[in-house]
Order: C-alpha cells, then sequence, then structure tokens
C-alpha cells in the first residue's frame, strides 16, 4: 500500500544555511504520527515544504504516490490535504460561522461557480453547523473571528483544517498556549475528527504528543534522528540529550 | 551635442528635486511603513510658507523657517491623527492621508487663495551662472543641485552613522525590543514623520520659484512621487535616488526629443493611410514622444512591478 | 528591589498572567522556572511594559506597572527577550551601541564594549559583520551584551541557554555570575534545570499564571511533588 | 480594518426567513417607484440619476475594497471606458437607425470595461495590497493621459456626446424627459445592486472576504487567491462599465473626468465615508455625498473644506464608515435600550454639532470678510443676515464654536458607556 | 419688481474658483452698472446673476443647467473650458427642441473653440469672445508687421484649443508671411508637465524670435518662464497671460516680452467711460480685475434686445434681435454679431506686459498690459461651416 506521505532526501536552504538536511520519512494512511524536535529545528519548515508554501531544494514529497512538486497550496490542497498553522491563521473580519463554511466550499464542490448561491443549500449549512458543534462554537456563530479568544481561535484553527475533509491532515503545534482542560478537550477532538485519516501534527506538549501518536519522529537540526512509537522514543538516550532535556538526564 | 549636456543637467535637477520628495517620503514608509499620501502637500506648504515669510522677511529666512514650520505640522499631525488612525490597519491610514491632502489643499485655497503666487528666486541668485551654446543655467538651480546632494548625504549620514538612524533601522525589525532599550520609539516616530515632511517642505521652499507656487502643486507632483518610491523599491534611499534620477532624465529626454511614432510605424513598414484624418488610427500616427513624456513613468513602474513587484532596490513588499 | 504584587495580564482576551507575586533583591540570581507556555516569558514583558499589567509592580520602591517601556528601561531594568530580535542589517557592533541608552557613552556604566569583547571573543572577531549571520550561540550572546550595555541594575534574561552548545552553557553561567558579581540583580527565565539550579540563589515555578513555588534550589530538589507536577514532561 | 465586524458575512447561519432577506429589496423599489413623484423638478430627477449612478459605481468599488481587500486608485477607468463605449454604440445606433432599446445600452458598456478588465486583471491582481494600488494607480494615470490623445475613442477634453432618442422607442418612451430616464437608471440600479449582493454570496463572492483577510491560509481551503481576485476584479470592472453606461444615458456626454484619478479617488472617499464593511455602506456614502455635493454646494463655496474634513473626521473616528456607525446600535437594537443612548447622545452629538456650526460660521464670516466686495458688508448666515465687519458675531461664532467642543469633548466619554 | 435672471455657470470651487468668481464679480458689476443703475430693462426690471457652480466638469455643469432651466431661468452666462461649452450647446440645443416652453439661451463669454461657431453651432448660442481663429489672425497680422522675424515657435497644450491655434498659426503665417519658418511645433500635455525647462531649451535652441502660445494657467507661466530663464529674449504671443496671478508672476521679467491678444483692452482706457467703468470695478472687488471686458458689451446688448423685443420671455424673438446686431462698445469700436454663426466681431487689440503708462495695473502689481497695436473688426469676413437649424420666427 502506498502510504500516504512520503519524503525522500528533502533539503531546504535559506541563503547559506541549511535548515532541512536531508528528511527521509514515510508516513501510513491512517497513522497518527507526531514530529516533535526542540525549537528552531526544522520542524514547521518541514510542514511548509511539505505544503507547498516553500520549494524544496531538493528532495521529493509525494501525496498517495504523487508527486507534490512546484504544485500550489490550493492544488496540494486540492488533493486532499490539509494543514494548520503554528501561529494562528485564520479569516479576522469575517464570522466565525462563516469561517468554516468558506473551508467546506471546495470540498462541497461549489469551486469558482457564479450562480451558485452558498445560502441556498441547507446541506452546506448544516454541515457547518455540525463542524461549529464539534469544535464547540455554535454559540460563537456570528461572531467575527477576530474577537475570539486564543484558546477558541485555536479551535477554529483545527475546525478549519478539518473541515475541508482533507485525509491527510497536518497539525502545527494544535495546543500551543491552550490551558489543561482546553487541551485535553482539543485532543479529544483531534481524536475524533482524525478517526480514520492520516494526522501528522508537531506539538511540544508530550502528554499530547505521547497520548494521540501512533509513532513519533524526532527532529534536531533539520534531521531526523529517530522514527518510532512513543514509548522507544521516551527511552532514547539520543532524544534525551537533544530534546527532552537536560531535566530529565538530571533525574535519570 | 550641447543640447545634450544641457538635458542632462535639466534632468539632474528635477530629478533630484523629485529626489528630496521622495527622500522625506521613503524615510516616513520605511521607519512607519505609512504610505504617505499627503506628502507632496506638505511640499506645497512648504512653498507657501516660505512664500509669506519671503515677503517680510525675504527668501533665506523662508528657506529656514519654513521647513521647520512644515516638520511641527507634520509631527502634529502625526501625534493627533496618525498614530490614532494606525490602531485601524493600514488602509484606513492610507485614506487618511488620502483625506489629509484633500483638506490641506482646501485650507491652502482658503488662506491664499486660488492663484499663483508670485514667489521668487533671491536676486543674488537671479543670473545665468553659465552658458552652453546659446542656453544659459540658472545659478539658482545649480544651488538646488547642491542643496539636494546634500541632503542626500546628510540623510544617508544619519541613517547609517548616527545613533538615530541606527534606532530607525533597528525600529523597523523589532519596535518593542529596541524601546526595551531605553529608546523612545512613538517619540522617534513622530520625529521621523516631522523630518520627513520637513523634507518635503524644504523641497517646496526651493521648487515653488521655479515650479510654481499654486495649490495644484501637489496634486501635479503627488502621483508622481509615489512612482518613484516605488520604482526605486519602497525604503530603500539609494533606490529612491535612482529612481527620482531616472524619472528625472526620461521626463526631460522625452520633452526634448522630437520623436514621432510615425518615425516608427514607418519603420515597421507600415504607411500611413491615405486619409489620416478618418483613420481610426489617426492619433497614433500623429503622436509624439513630447506629448506622453510625463506618462512615460507610470508606464515604466507598470512594467517594473510586473517583473519585480519589490521594485529595483526594494527588499520586500509593503 | 523588584516587587511584584498580584500581577495579572492579557493578551486580548486571553487572561495569561492570574495574579503573579515575586521579589527581587539586590544582587540576587532568581530563577523563574515551569514548563511551555505558563506564562514566564509574559511576566517578563508585563513588568519590562510591552504589555500592560495589572496589580502592582514596584521598582526600588517606585511604582512602575503602566510605565512606558523605555521608561522603565531607563529606570535601570534590562530585558533580554527570548527570541534574540538582532536588528536586521545592522553589524555587531551597531547591536551593541544601541544597547546605550540615549546620551549614555561607552565606557561610562558598569559594562564597555571591550568588556564583552574580552568576554566573548567570537563578538570581537564579527564585530563588523551584519550581525543576522552569527550563529544562534553567538546572536544569544549579543542579546545579553546589548542589554548589559545599557547598565541596568536588574537584567530579565529569557532562556539564555536556549539552543547552545554545553561549552556554551557554560560560558553563559559563568557571564551570569560575573553579572552577580558586578551588583546587578537577575531574573533568569530558564528550561534547563541543572543550571538554573546550579547558580540561582531562589527558585520561583510557575504554573498557569501563578507562582506555584517559592525557595531555595536546595527546597526545590527536595519537593519531588512540584518537580512532578509543574516541571517534568 | 481589523475590528471592524463584516455584516454581509455576520448573517444569520439559518436563512430560511426568505421574507426578511427580501425586505430590504422591496423597501428599495418602493422607495424609488415613489421618489419622482415627491421630486417632481427635473433639476431633482437628474440628481437622483446621478445618485443611483454612484451608488451603483461605489458599490462595484467595493467589492473590490470592502469584500476583496484591494485598494484601487484607478477605478473610474472601468466606468470611464464603458461609458465612452456606450456613447459609440449611441451614435452608431443614431447613425445607422439599429432597432435596439436603449434599455440594454448598459450591458454593452458592462461587458466593454469587463473586456478591460480581464486583461489588466491578469497582471495586476497578482498581488495585493501595494503592488495591486500602484499597478491601478498607473494605469489610471495611463487611461486618463490616453483619453486626451487618442481621440478618435475618447474625443479629447471634449468628451464624446451622443442622442440617446435615436433609439427605438421602448412602449412609446423616447426618452425625452429626465423622468423617462429615471426609471430606466432606477431599474438597473436595482439590477446591478441585487447582481452585486448576490454575487457576494456567490463561492466566489465568499472567498474573496477570506483572501481579504488572509489569502495565504485561503490557498490552503482549495482555493487560489489570484483568480479569486481576478474574479472580483473583473466582476467590478463590469459593474463599473454598467455605472458608465448610465452616465452616458443620463447625461449624454463622457469626458475624461469620468475616467481620471480625480474620480477614482472620489469613490475611494465614498465609500470609504459609506463603510467598506458593509454591503449597503457604500449606498449611503453614495446618497451622503452626492447629497453634500449638490446641496452643499449651492450653499458655499467652502464645500470641498467642510467635505475634506468631514472625510478626514470620519476616519480617524468612525473608520467603519457611516454604515459601521450605524451597525454599532445593531446590539443596543436588539437589546431594546436604544432608549438608554439618547441622553448622552443629546449631550455629546448635539454640543458637537452646535461647536461645528460655530466653526463653520466663522469660516464663513472669515471667507466673507476676505473676498467679499468692498462695501458688501452684509452677509446671510445660517437664514440671519448680519453685518461681518462688527465684532459681535465673531464673538457669538467663536463662543458657540469653544462651548460646543468643550461640552462634546466632556461629554463623550460618557457615550462609550 | 421680478427680476430677469441669468445664470452663471461656472467653476466656484476647485482649482478654477478664482476664474470663476473673477467671472462672477464682472457679470455681477456689469449688470448693475449697465442696467440696474439705469433703471432696469421693460420699465424697472433688473437682471440678477444667479450663480451655479460646475465644479469644471460637464456633468454639474449640466446638473446646474438643469436646475436653472428649473427655476423658470433664461440666459446663462458660461465661458470657462470650451469642452464645457461643447456639453452646454449640445443641451441647450436639446433642451429648446425638447420642452419648447423651457427654452433658454447661451451667452458664451470666453469659451473659444472656433468649432462653437462652426460645425458645431447652434442657434442658441451667442459668443463675444474672439474665437481662437480671430486671435490668431490678429498674432499673425503683428508677427507678418516685423519684417526681422524669420522663426516662429508653437507651443501648446495638446487638446483640442491647442491644436486649434496651432492650426490657426500655421494657415495665417503661410498666407501672410510664407518666408517665415515654423522652427517648433510642440504639443504637451495639459497640466501635467511639472518641470518646463526642456521646452525653454528647445525654444532657445531652435532660434525662434517669436513665440506663439495659447497655455494658460501653470502652464503659461511655466512656459514663459522657462524660455526667459533658458535665455530667449524675443516676444511670447500669448492668448491668457494676464491677471490671475500671472501677471504678478512674470513681474519684470516678462516686460515687453509678454503679449496678451484679446478684444477690449485696459490700458490705455478708450473713454472717460471705460475709465471710470474700471476704476468703479476696481474700487468693489480690489483683489479681482477685469480680465473679460467683453461680459460688458454681453450685459448692454442683451439688455438692448429684450427692450426691443419688449419680453425677456420670448427667447426666440431676443435671439433674432441680437443677430447681426450692432453695438457701440464701451471699450471703444463697434461689436456686430454675426447672424450666420453669431459671433461677435470686434477690435482686437495686441497689448503687453509692462509697467509704462499702465493707469490699471493686473494683480494689485506694478505691471499691467497696455495696447499697442488694434486690428479693427478682425475676421470680418473669416468663412464659416456653420449651418444652424433656425426656429420659426414667432
Ligand atoms: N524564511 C526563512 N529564512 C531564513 N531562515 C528561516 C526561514 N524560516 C525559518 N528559518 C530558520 O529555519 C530554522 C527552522 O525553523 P522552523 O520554524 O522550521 O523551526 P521549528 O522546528 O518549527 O521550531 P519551533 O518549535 O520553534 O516552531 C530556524 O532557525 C529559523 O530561523
Ligand atoms: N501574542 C500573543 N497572543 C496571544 N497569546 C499569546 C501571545 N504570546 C504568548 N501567548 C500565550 O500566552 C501564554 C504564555 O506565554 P509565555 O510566552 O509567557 O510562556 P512561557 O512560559 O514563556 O513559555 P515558553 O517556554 O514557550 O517561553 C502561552 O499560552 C502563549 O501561547
Ligand atoms: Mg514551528
Ligand atoms: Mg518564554
Amino acid at each position: 500500500m502506498t502510504p500516504a506521505l512520503q519524503l525522500d532526501g528533502l533539503h531546504k536552504r535559506f541563503g547559506k544555511t541549511e535548515i532541512i538536511r536531508g528528511v527521509d520519512l514515510s508516513i501510513a494512511a491512517g497513522e497518527r504520527h507526531a514530529i516533535i524536535g526542540p525549537n528552531g529545528a526544522g520542524k514547521s519548515t518541514l510542514f511548509n515544504l511539505i505544503t507547498g508554501r516553500f520549494p524544496c531544494t531538493s528532495g521529493t514529497v509525494r501525496l498517495h504516490g504523487h508527486d507534490l512538486a512546484g504544485k500550489a497550496p490550493y492544488q496540494i490542497n486540492r488533493m486532499g490535504l490539509s494543514r494548520s498553522f503554528q501561529i494562528t491563521n485564520i479569516f479576522p473580519r469575517m464570522s466565525v460561522f462563516e469561517n468554516i463554511r468558506c473551508s467546506l466550499l471546495w470540498s462541497q464542490g461549489y469551486k469558482y461557480s457564479f450562480w451558485n448561491m452558498v445560502g441556498r443549500s441547507p446541506e452546506l449549512t448544516s454541515k457547518t453547523m455540525e463542524l461549529l458543534e464539534q469544535i464547540n462554537l455554535t454559540s460563537r456563530a456570528e461572531l467575527p473571528a477576530g474577537v475570539l479568544s486564543y484558546a477558541e481561535q485555536r479551535a477554529l484553527e483545527i475546525g478549519i483544517t478539518i473541515a475541508g475533509g482533507a485525509d491527510v491532515i497536518m497539525l502545527d503545534e494544535p495546543t500551543a498556549g491552550m490551558s489543561h482542560s482546553e487541551t485535553d478537550y482539543i485532543v479529544d477532538l483531534i481524536r475524533k475528527v482524525t478517526q480514520d485519516k492520516t494526522l501528522v501534527m508537531v506539538e511540544h506538549d508530550m502528554g499530547v504528543v505521547f497520548g494521540l501518536a501512533d509513532r513519533i519522529s524526532v527532529l534536531v537540526y533539520g534531521e531526523i534522528i529517530a522514527t518510532a512509537p512513543p514509548e522507544e522514543v521516551r527511552a532514547n538516550p539520543k532524544v534525551q540529550e537533544a530534546y527532552l532535556g537536560a531535566a530529565l538526564q538530571a533525574e535519570h | 551635442m550641447d543640447l545634450v549636456a544641457i538635458n542632462l543637467i535639466d534632468g539632474l535637477f528635477y530629478g533630484l528635486l523629485l529626489f528630496m520628495l521622495s527622500a522625506g517620503l521613503t524615510l516616513i514608509f520605511s521607519m512607519m511603513g505609512i504610505l504617505n499620501f499627503a506628502h507632496a502637500s506638505f511640499y506645497m506648504l512648504g512653498a507657501y510658507f516660505a512664500y509669506q515669510i519671503s515677503l517680510y522677511l525675504g527668501f533665506w529666512a523662508g528657506l529656514l523657517i519654513a521647513p521647520p514650520l512644515v516638520g511641527v505640522l507634520g509631527a502634529l499631525i502625526e501625534r493627533y491623527g496618525l498614530r490614532r488612525v494606525h490602531q485601524f490597519g493600514h488602509v484606513p491610514e492610507l485614506v487618511f492621508t488620502f483625506g489629509l491632502a484633500w483638506l490641506i489643499e482646501e485650507v491652502v485655497k482658503f488662506i491664499w487663495g486660488n492663484n499663483m503666487m508670485a514667489y521668487q528666486e533671491p536676486e543674488i541668485l537671479k543670473f545665468a551662472l553659465f552658458h552652453i551654446g546659446s542656453n544659459s543655467i540658472q545659478a539658482y538651480k545649480v544651488f538646488m543641485i547642491f542643496t539636494s546632494m546634500a541632503i542626500f548625504i546628510g540623510l544617508l549620514f544619519i541613517l547609517t552613522r548616527t545613533r538615530i538612524g541606527l534606532i530607525i533601522q533597528a525600529a523597523l525589525s523589532y519596535p518593542k525590543t529596541v524601546e526595551a532599550l531605553g529608546h523612545n520609539v512613538p517619540l522617534i516616530f513622530m520625529g521621523v514623520f516631522g523630518v520627513g515632511t520637513a523634507l518635503a517642505g524644504v523641497a517646496g521652499v526651493l521648487a515653488g520659484p521655479s515650479l510654481g507656487t499654486f495649490p495644484g502643486m501637489a496634486v501635479v507632483l503627488g502621483s508622481i512621487v509615489f512612482v518613484t518610491i516605488v520604482i526605486g523599491g519602497l525604503g530603500s534611499l539609494w533606490g529612491a535616488l535612482i529612481a527620482s534620477l531616472l524619472i528625472g532624465w526620461m521626463t526631460t529626454a522625452a520633452a526634448s526629443s522630437s520623436f514621432q511614432f510615425a518615425t516608427l510605424l514607418e519603420f515597421f513598414g507600415m504607411t500611413p493611410p491615405a486619409d489620416l484624418d478618418e483613420s481610426y488610427l489617426r492619433d497614433l500616427w500623429t503622436l509624439s514622444l513630447p506629448q506622453i513624456g510625463p506618462i512615460l513613468p507610470y508606464i515604466f513602474m507598470i512594467l517594473i512591478l510586473v517583473l519585480r513587484p519589490y521594485g529595483l532596490f526594494g527588499k520586500r513588499d509593503a | 528591589m523588584l516587587e511584584v504584587r498580584d500581577m495579572h495580564a492579557y493578551y486580548g482576551k486571553s487572561h495569561i498572567l492570574q495574579g503573579v507575586n515575586l521579589d527581587i533583591h539586590a544582587g540576587e540570581i532568581v530563577a523563574l522556572l515551569g514548563r511551555n507556555g505558563v506564562g514566564r516569558s509574559t511576566t517578563c514583558k508585563a513588568i519590562m511594559g510591552d504589555l500592560t499589567p495589572m496589580g502592582s509592580v514596584k521598582f526600588n520602591g517606585m511604582q512602575i506597572a503602566g510605565k512606558k517601556a523605555y521608561e522603565i528601561s531607563r529606570l535601570g531594568i534590562g530585558y533580554v527577550p527570548e527570541n534574540r530580535d538582532i536588528f536586521l542589517g545592522l553589524t555587531t557592533r551597531q547591536n551593541l551601541i544601541l544597547g546605550l541608552k540615549p546620551g549614555q557613552k561607552d565606557g561610562s556604566g558598569r559594562w564597555s564594549m571591550q568588556d564583552m569583547f574580552n568576554m566573548f571573543s567570537n563578538l570581537e572577531e564579527r564585530a563588523d559583520v551584519e550581525a543576522t549571520v552569527l550563529s544562534g550561540g553567538e546572536q544569544q550572546m549579543l542579546t545579553m551584551c546589548r542589554t548589559l550595555m545599557g547598565d541596568p541594575n536588574l537584567v530579565m534574561i529569557d532562556e539564555p541557554t536556549e539552543g547552545l552548545s554545553p561549552q556554551m552553557v557554560q560560558r553563559v553561567a559563568e557571564l551570569l555570575q560575573e553579572i552577580a558579581k558586578r551588583g546587578v540583580s537577575t531574573l533568569l527565565v530558564e528550561q534547563k534545570l541543572s543550571i538554573a539550579l546550579d547558580i540561582a540563589h531562589r527558585v520561583y515555578v510557575m504554573g498557569h499564571g501563578k507562582v506555584v513555588f517559592e525557595g531555595t534550589p536546595a527546597e526545590l530538589k527536595e519537593r519531588e511533588d512540584v518537580r512532578k507536577e509543574w516541571l517534568e514532561v | 480594518m481589523t475590528g471592524i465586524p463584516d455584516s454581509s458575512s455576520a448573517v444569520s447561519p439559518a436563512n430560511g426567513n426568505a421574507l426578511r432577506s427580501s425586505l430590504p429589496w422591496i423597501v428599495a423599489v418602493v422607495v424609488l417607484l415613489v421618489l419622482p413623484q415627491v421630486f417632481q423638478a427635473n433639476s431633482a430627477i437628474t440628481i437622483l440619476n446621478q445618485m443611483m449612478i454612484t451608488i451603483i459605481f461605489a458599490l462595484s468599488y467595493n467589492m473590490l475594497l470592502g469584500q476583496g481587500g484591494m485598494l484601487s486608485f484607478g477605478h473610474a477607468v472601468y466606468m470611464g471606458v464603458g461609458g465612452f463605449f456606450c456613447m459609440h454604440v449611441m451614435n452608431l445606433v443614431e447613425a445607422n437607425e439599429l432597432p435596439i432599446w436603449l434599455h440594454v445600452l448598459p450591458i454593452f458598456g458592462g461587458l466593454f470595461s469587463l473586456g478591460l478588465a480581464t486583461i489588466v486583471g491578469s497582471f495586476s491582481t497578482r498581488k495585493a495590497g501595494t503592488v495591486f494600488a500602484m499597478i491601478s494607480l498607473g494605469i489610471g494615470e495611463l487611461v486618463a493621459a490616453c483619453s486626451l490623445i487618442i481621440i478618435v475613442f475618447f474625443g479629447g477634453e471634449e468628451g464624446i456626446s451622443g442622442d440617446r432618442t435615436y433609439f427605438k422607442p421602448f412602449f412609446g418612451v423616447k426618452f425625452l424627459q429626465q423622468n423617462e430616464v429615471y426609471y430606466l437608471i432606477a431599474f438597473w440600479t436595482i439590477v446591478s445592486a441585487l447582481l452585486m449582493y448576490l454575487f457576494s454570496r456567490t463561492p466566489v463572492g465568499r472567498m474573496a472576504n477570506a483572501v481579504r483577510d488572509n489569502p495565504e491560509r485561503a490557498e490552503f481551503l482549495g482555493y487560489s487567491a489570484r483568480w479569486v481576485r481576478y474574479f472580483s476584479f473583473c466582476g467590478a470592472g463590469f459593474f463599473a462599465g454598467i455605472a458608465g453606461a448610465l452616465v452616458a444615458i443620463n447625461f449624454e456626454i463622457l469626458t475624461e473626468t469620468d475616467l481620471n484619478l480625480g474620480k477614482s479617488g472620489m469613490i475611494l472617499l465614498i465609500t470609504f465615508l459609506g463603510g467598506t464593511g458593509f454591503f449597503f455602506g457604500p449606498i449611503i456614502g453614495a446618497i451622503v455625498f452626492t447629497l453634500l455635493q449638490s446641496v452643499l454646494s449651492l450653499q458655499t463655496e467652502l464645500w470641498q473644506l467642510y467635505v475634506g474634513a468631514l472625510f478626514v473626521a470620519t476616519v480617524m473616528f468612525f473608520p467603519g464608515g457611516l454604515a459601521g456607525l450605524l451597525m454599532m446600535h445593531q446590539p443596543a437594537m436588539r437589546l431594546g435600550n436604544l432608549g438608554l443612548l439618547v441622553v448622552p447622545y443629546v449631550n455629546t452629538l448635539i454640543p458637537a454639532a452646535i461647536g461645528a456650526l460655530g466653526l463653520a460660521g466663522l469660516m464663513e464670516m472669515l471667507f466673507h470678510v476676505r473676498h467679499a466686495a468692498v462695501g458688501d458688508i452684509e452677509m446671510r448666515l445660517f437664514w440671519i443676515t448680519f453685518d461681518s465687519h462688527t465684532i459681535l458675531p465673531w464673538v457669538i461664532a467663536i463662543a458657540t464654536m469653544i462651548t460646543g467642543f468643550w461640552l462634546a469633548y466632556r461629554n463623550a466619554p460618557k457615550l462609550r458607556e | 419688481a421680478e427680476t430677469i435672471k441669468i445664470a452663471y455657470i461656472e467653476p466656484l470651487s476647485g482649482p478654477f474658483a478664482t476664474n470663476g468668481n473673477t467671472g462672477l464679480a464682472e457679470w455681477q458689476y456689469a449688470a448693475e452698472r449697465l442696467v440696474n443703475e439705469k433703471g432696469g430693462v421693460l420699465d424697472g426690471m433688473k437682471f440678477e446673476i444667479v450663480p451655479f457652480d460646475n465644479k469644471l466638469d460637464s456633468k454639474e455643469a449640466l446638473i446646474a443647467l438643469q436646475v436653472a432651466i428649473d427655476q423658470g431661468i433664461h440666459y446663462f452666462a458660461h465661458g470657462l473650458s470650451s469642452g464645457i461649452g461643447h456639453a452646454l450647446t449640445a443641451a441647450v440645443t436639446k433642451n429648446n427642441a425638447r420642452n419648447p416652453e423651457n427654452r433658454i439661451l447661451y451667452l458664451n463669454y470666453s469659451a473659444e473653440d472656433p468649432a462653437l461657431v462652426n460645425d458645431a453651432c447652434s442657434f442658441w448660442h451667442f459668443r463675444w469672445d474672439a474665437d481662437v481663429d480671430i486671435r490668431l489672425d490678429a498674432i499673425t497680422d503683428a508677427i507678418a508687421q516685423q519684417q526681422d522675424i524669420k522663426k516662429v515657435f508653437l507651443i501648446n497644450q495638446d487638446y483640442s484649443f491647442g491644436k486649434a491655434i496651432v492650426a490657426a498659426a500655421e494657415r495665417g503665417l503661410a498666407a501672410k508671411r510664407p518666408d517665415i519658418e515654423i522652427v517648433g511645433n510642440e504639443l504637451h500635455p495639459i497640466g501635467k508637465v511639472k518641470d518646463f525647462t526642456p521646452y525653454g531649451r528647445k525654444i532657445v535652441a531652435s532660434g525662434a524670435q517669436a513665440v506663439i502660445t495659447g497655455n494658460w494657467g501653470p502652464d503659461m507661466i511655466g512656459v514663459g518662464k522657462s524660455a526667459i530663464d533658458a535665455g530667449y529674449d524675443g516676444p511670447i504671443y500669448t492668448i491668457s497671460a494676464a491677471s490671475l496671478g500671472i501677471t504678478r508672476t512674470f513681474g519684470a521679467a516678462g516686460k515687453d516680452k509678454i503679449h496678451v491678444v484679446s478684444e477690449g483692452h485696459l490700458n490705455p482706457p478708450a473713454s472717460e467711460r471705460a475709465k471710470e467703468y474700471t476704476a468703479g470695478f476696481e474700487a468693489k472687488y480690489p483683489d479681482y480685475d477685469i480680465i473679460q471686458p467683453r461680459i460688458a458689451n454681453a450685459v448692454e446688448m442683451l439688455a438692448r434686445a429684450i427692450e426691443e423685443v419688449g419680453s425677456a420671455e420670448d427667447v426666440v424673438s431676443v435671439a433674432y434681435k441680437l443677430e447681426g446686431m450692432e453695438h457701440d462698445s464701451i471699450w471703444g469700436g463697434k461689436v456686430y454679431i454675426r447672424p450666420d454663426n453669431h459671433q461677435a466681431i470686434q477690435d482686437i487689440h495686441d497689448q503687453v506686459h509692462t509697467d509704462e503708462g499702465i493707469t490699471f495695473p493686473l494683480d494689485n502689481s506694478e505691471y499691467g498690459t497696455i495696447s499697442r497695436n488694434v486690428i479693427k473688426m478682425a475676421s470680418m469676413d473669416a468663412p464659416t461651416t456653420c449651418k444652424m437649424e433656425r426656429p420659426e420666427r414667432p
């Protein structure tokens, strides 16, 4: 079976500095995969390379076996890949409802049509409401998204990401800036909405990572130093040194 | 040929005048990210203030007093207008300066009326400094050329050599961090806007006598200044200088040429239609380069933007 | 010297600091520990006036809550932000010069540029190179030195060892001790427990926008429960 | 522009209530039908016609600015070019006695402008922001300059004129009178406004908002930001062309002033004055501005000064425009406590208005003293005739101005609740 | 008593407001001084000038015209911008055909496009100003008399007015002095040139001995100053280089170089009556000058026509009465309205910018223009292509 996402020899340099130095990674369909690593290791950059936000210097990215080279973000999205952003990236002046509805449009077959009124379709509306229910923002539907609280915006961010119905979902630090209880809620939400989808996630909260991921890749200075199930990663001394940090070392 | 030399000087003169305006605009833009549509209005205010002062104290007093006055006015507008609008975002800010330009023009008309002011060069510079062929070069123009060179060097010095220049440049990337180091960034912003508008004021004081002091003078130069800094690359002082000179020479060359497009058409083997007056192409056949000279910079800008959206020397998109 | 009482702070509507209490005495190194995102950086920013805190913040007895960042800085508080903030297009030397307060001359304070260069020879080698090309470690050095140039009486340093190699970490520890020696108080925000516990005189642990533990490093070592709940992954 | 809610998107998700959503349109149709009965003078009708044309133009501009986030300094080009083309069609009809109704002329204008927009948009909409704005400025200058050079199409500074009465009579109507034209324009105003409203409900219209707010994210939703901008741009061009055609019909002449930078700047100001955040904002802007322009300019020579000041004040104090100001009261209205606002309003706005009148009076007196003929010392202001060369009126004006503004300043904090 | 209203449709705001306001002052003064003070017409009906702001925009002018017609006004004055003149002529012709009961007459005192009395002429339009053809006839006459002039430079704004000047100048020079060479013929965009220096250079480089320009406003000053600064020393023949700040700005630099060719003249005063009239105006409006002397002719002749017809409402009769009317102008000489195209034929003066012998200076400066040369009844029998539709004589 072709992996959902396959990275081969991925390199990226900005000017002189090489940020991603040869990443090979294969993520199976239906897998929940987490990428961890110190700040500045290149995790977000990796996301950006996969989703076509930056072009790769060399290497290939394959989505369900299709090469993504040279594809614009919107084309990649249409092939069934969707992502969220580390820095909240929503449509601040539009209502929450509208944020979600816009995210649904393409997958519902609206495309660039001039004759379909989006308000006319009860199906679209009910789907939107359903999603709002899931991310717990029904009561906020009519507010401009820009006035939501930080946590609510994070929830919306995830809602926008999953709305398009893509089967590969990439989340960049979905719980960043959330409190414990919110984090738990989001973890449940993520688990629910990615039921039989492929999930790739960057996260610093180890509770979340170990709770959700089937496998974990550790990215350090642009290289993956380990890819393994959570327990193995936790035990790996290299990982402890590079990422989990001195605190743990001191303890052990 | 003599005419070429003269045109180079004239183009330099006009280009440097444009530069004085675009330098202030570039300063304001690079520092504060504001495209100040009212910039040319401050240029106009400079000319009017200097004219008013020159009536009582003479030209030189005007040159000394008017630009600081304009600068103070600019700083006040930054403090009480722009800073308030700033929080609403970039578009309202731009629209604010747009409205400000309108308002300043109306106020100028209210105070000074619609007529051309008889604002004159100082007597001691009113002579032909030298001749090239039968053409004379006025001392005043040479004076202007040197003044704007001095401004360029001064600005470059301020921007690269002094701590203020450093602060300005640093605040571009991390204003909050600069503030945490003990520098009063809002005050500097106000100061920069003041200096930028004062520079426009200097341009007004100097250009008023030679290009005319009338309420339309801001509109005439307003959009061309934008074209200049966009071509040069927003925020780049060198870019502004190069673009100003390019535009100066381009328009001067166009105005002084007598090129007919018919020549070009004939070169491509076309023949003028028999009944030119009835032909749909008659306008093309009678077109000459001086006729379209003033719009060349706009064509140039569109080309630049399509090919190189950051302008010649720009680092980033606004 | 610094006295923070019931400080609250918001980002937009999210309530990040929910009543922080802190004390720093003259010449002391105080470590502020806690997990990612509990609000340690926000605490620094709120003290610094980057965002407006509610509650009381007193520096040498003077209320500074609500003052502007540059005023606070001029009173003698220095801040080293966590993401370095190297100014684009400026050289190392120019970055250092910007650390000087308006009107201040190099060498008039506790620290001169030459002191900095003596301590970190890499910086001297790279003095006239554009600072953004420096390595991460050097950039971290530079931001610290930049702040010290302004001769503060209290420095708040946010994650100085992040991304540094072990020997660099050692140098930073030395610098921190040097700072204390010259009579400057330090508020150190750290994740690497070992260093913090080594050099700090006192420790605060933060959790969810509040201080949840306060004591000496030795006391913290005793408290297994605090470490388990608030510090470990 | 953050913080300005966008009504077009804040519409109730439950959209079953067809009556509620069509009510404003029905009211608009009725009002348009009744207006000419109330204002019968030809000149009033002409002003109404101009108002409706400005409404279409401003709405089309807001398709760019408000909905698509594209700041254009050259939108008048599309109105003017469409109008000029229609003028030529009109002259062709006259010359060849073509059996065409005048009613279809706007379609010609719209399509022609659409054609131009498809060409210009292909390179100008690649980026939003400054690049788009400056290209629009360049194109604006270019076309305005061409209009004086390409005489075959633009007729030079005289422009192109024609005669609408040569069209095939529409059930006996020959469009000799302004009020016959009125109904034609009203028809097209309703149709265009409705179409533009519906456009904002199409996927492209919705995505235009998304692209405006966050083009990068929009790309990750499957839509190309560039194509979305392009379609909005073309749509805006089309409706501007319709407005241009109506200019051709109403005035039977088009000149350079219909497409120059001044016109483009004007429509920017009008749209902003009305409010870009709401669909009906530009409509309010167009109505208010046309009234100001035609009524105020009859009263005072200083009208442009006042309009400029009004404009700057709007941007400074009500960045949402007049529509934003109105909509600010919607929550209070829903809660039914609009009444609570009356007292602070009276306390603030009335002194502010009085202060503004005092200031205006002062300006008028200054102007009169400086510009009136020697010996002409009487002036009329606010229905009072007085001698502008005595002290008393000045004292009164200054005093009203100062007390008015002072009271308003003092009471303003209370208004913010 | 009731008044006879004359709508005045000109820019009263915007960049050309001063032109509009000056004209308004002149119309009001003329109506007051020449009609109302003498007891009005038709047993005491006074003239009233009703100003409308057209913002220098054709559409606004048409709206203003509509308002005027709605108010029952039968006469309107307009002159600034031939473009608007065309729009108004067309509108008046349409209105008078569509609404016979609300007809209105167009008193054109300044829009100088020759087309208005040729192809685009209208029965309802009368022009008291000398048009481009007539003025250029006078200018070329003046040049033709100076035998030492061999080279002439033309510089004009690139629009119909400028082009009409070029055409008339070329025609006139070719007919009167075939030996004169046109060494330069520049058309520059109107109001867009910031720096005229290159044009000044071209004038000097061409060795021109006379310059002809129809430029007005800042474009006029630009051309004049740049030529003089570049070292040009010959005469500059213009159509509108007086007052409105221009005279003051040229000052000493333009002395004896700037020629203004127009009908009517203030210096030397043509008669005691002209002197009194001008002095009265200067006293009443110290900031303005009489720059359109023909307004006095228009007012007097309209009053005469109304008086003779016996009604101000019967505009068809008034129009027929004006056709062919001969009138002794306050500025000396005669004014005759050609019936075939409604153009006034009158004396044209070549006036020079100077500070010597000036009774009535302009712009509150020492400088003014003084008549040096008169062309009597210029272009009396110039051909016209006007074919106007005439209504039935009542
Ligand atoms: N556009 C860019 N130009 C130059 N360098 C860049 C650019 N974007 C990122 N970098 C650098 O690449 C490195 C990796 O950045 P990236 O954002 O991928 O890290 P990350 O692993 O996601 O870290 P974090 O956990 O903080 O999000 C950083 O050192 C960053 O400075
Ligand atoms: N500009 C901002 N807007 C909204 N929320 C923010 C912003 N900056 C930080 N936050 C949130 O505020 C909370 C506290 O942030 P802070 O930076 O103080 O954490 P910290 O304890 O320093 O953690 P770290 O280890 O990440 O530095 C976090 O949840 C963070 O996501
Ligand atoms: Mg990241
Ligand atoms: Mg932190």
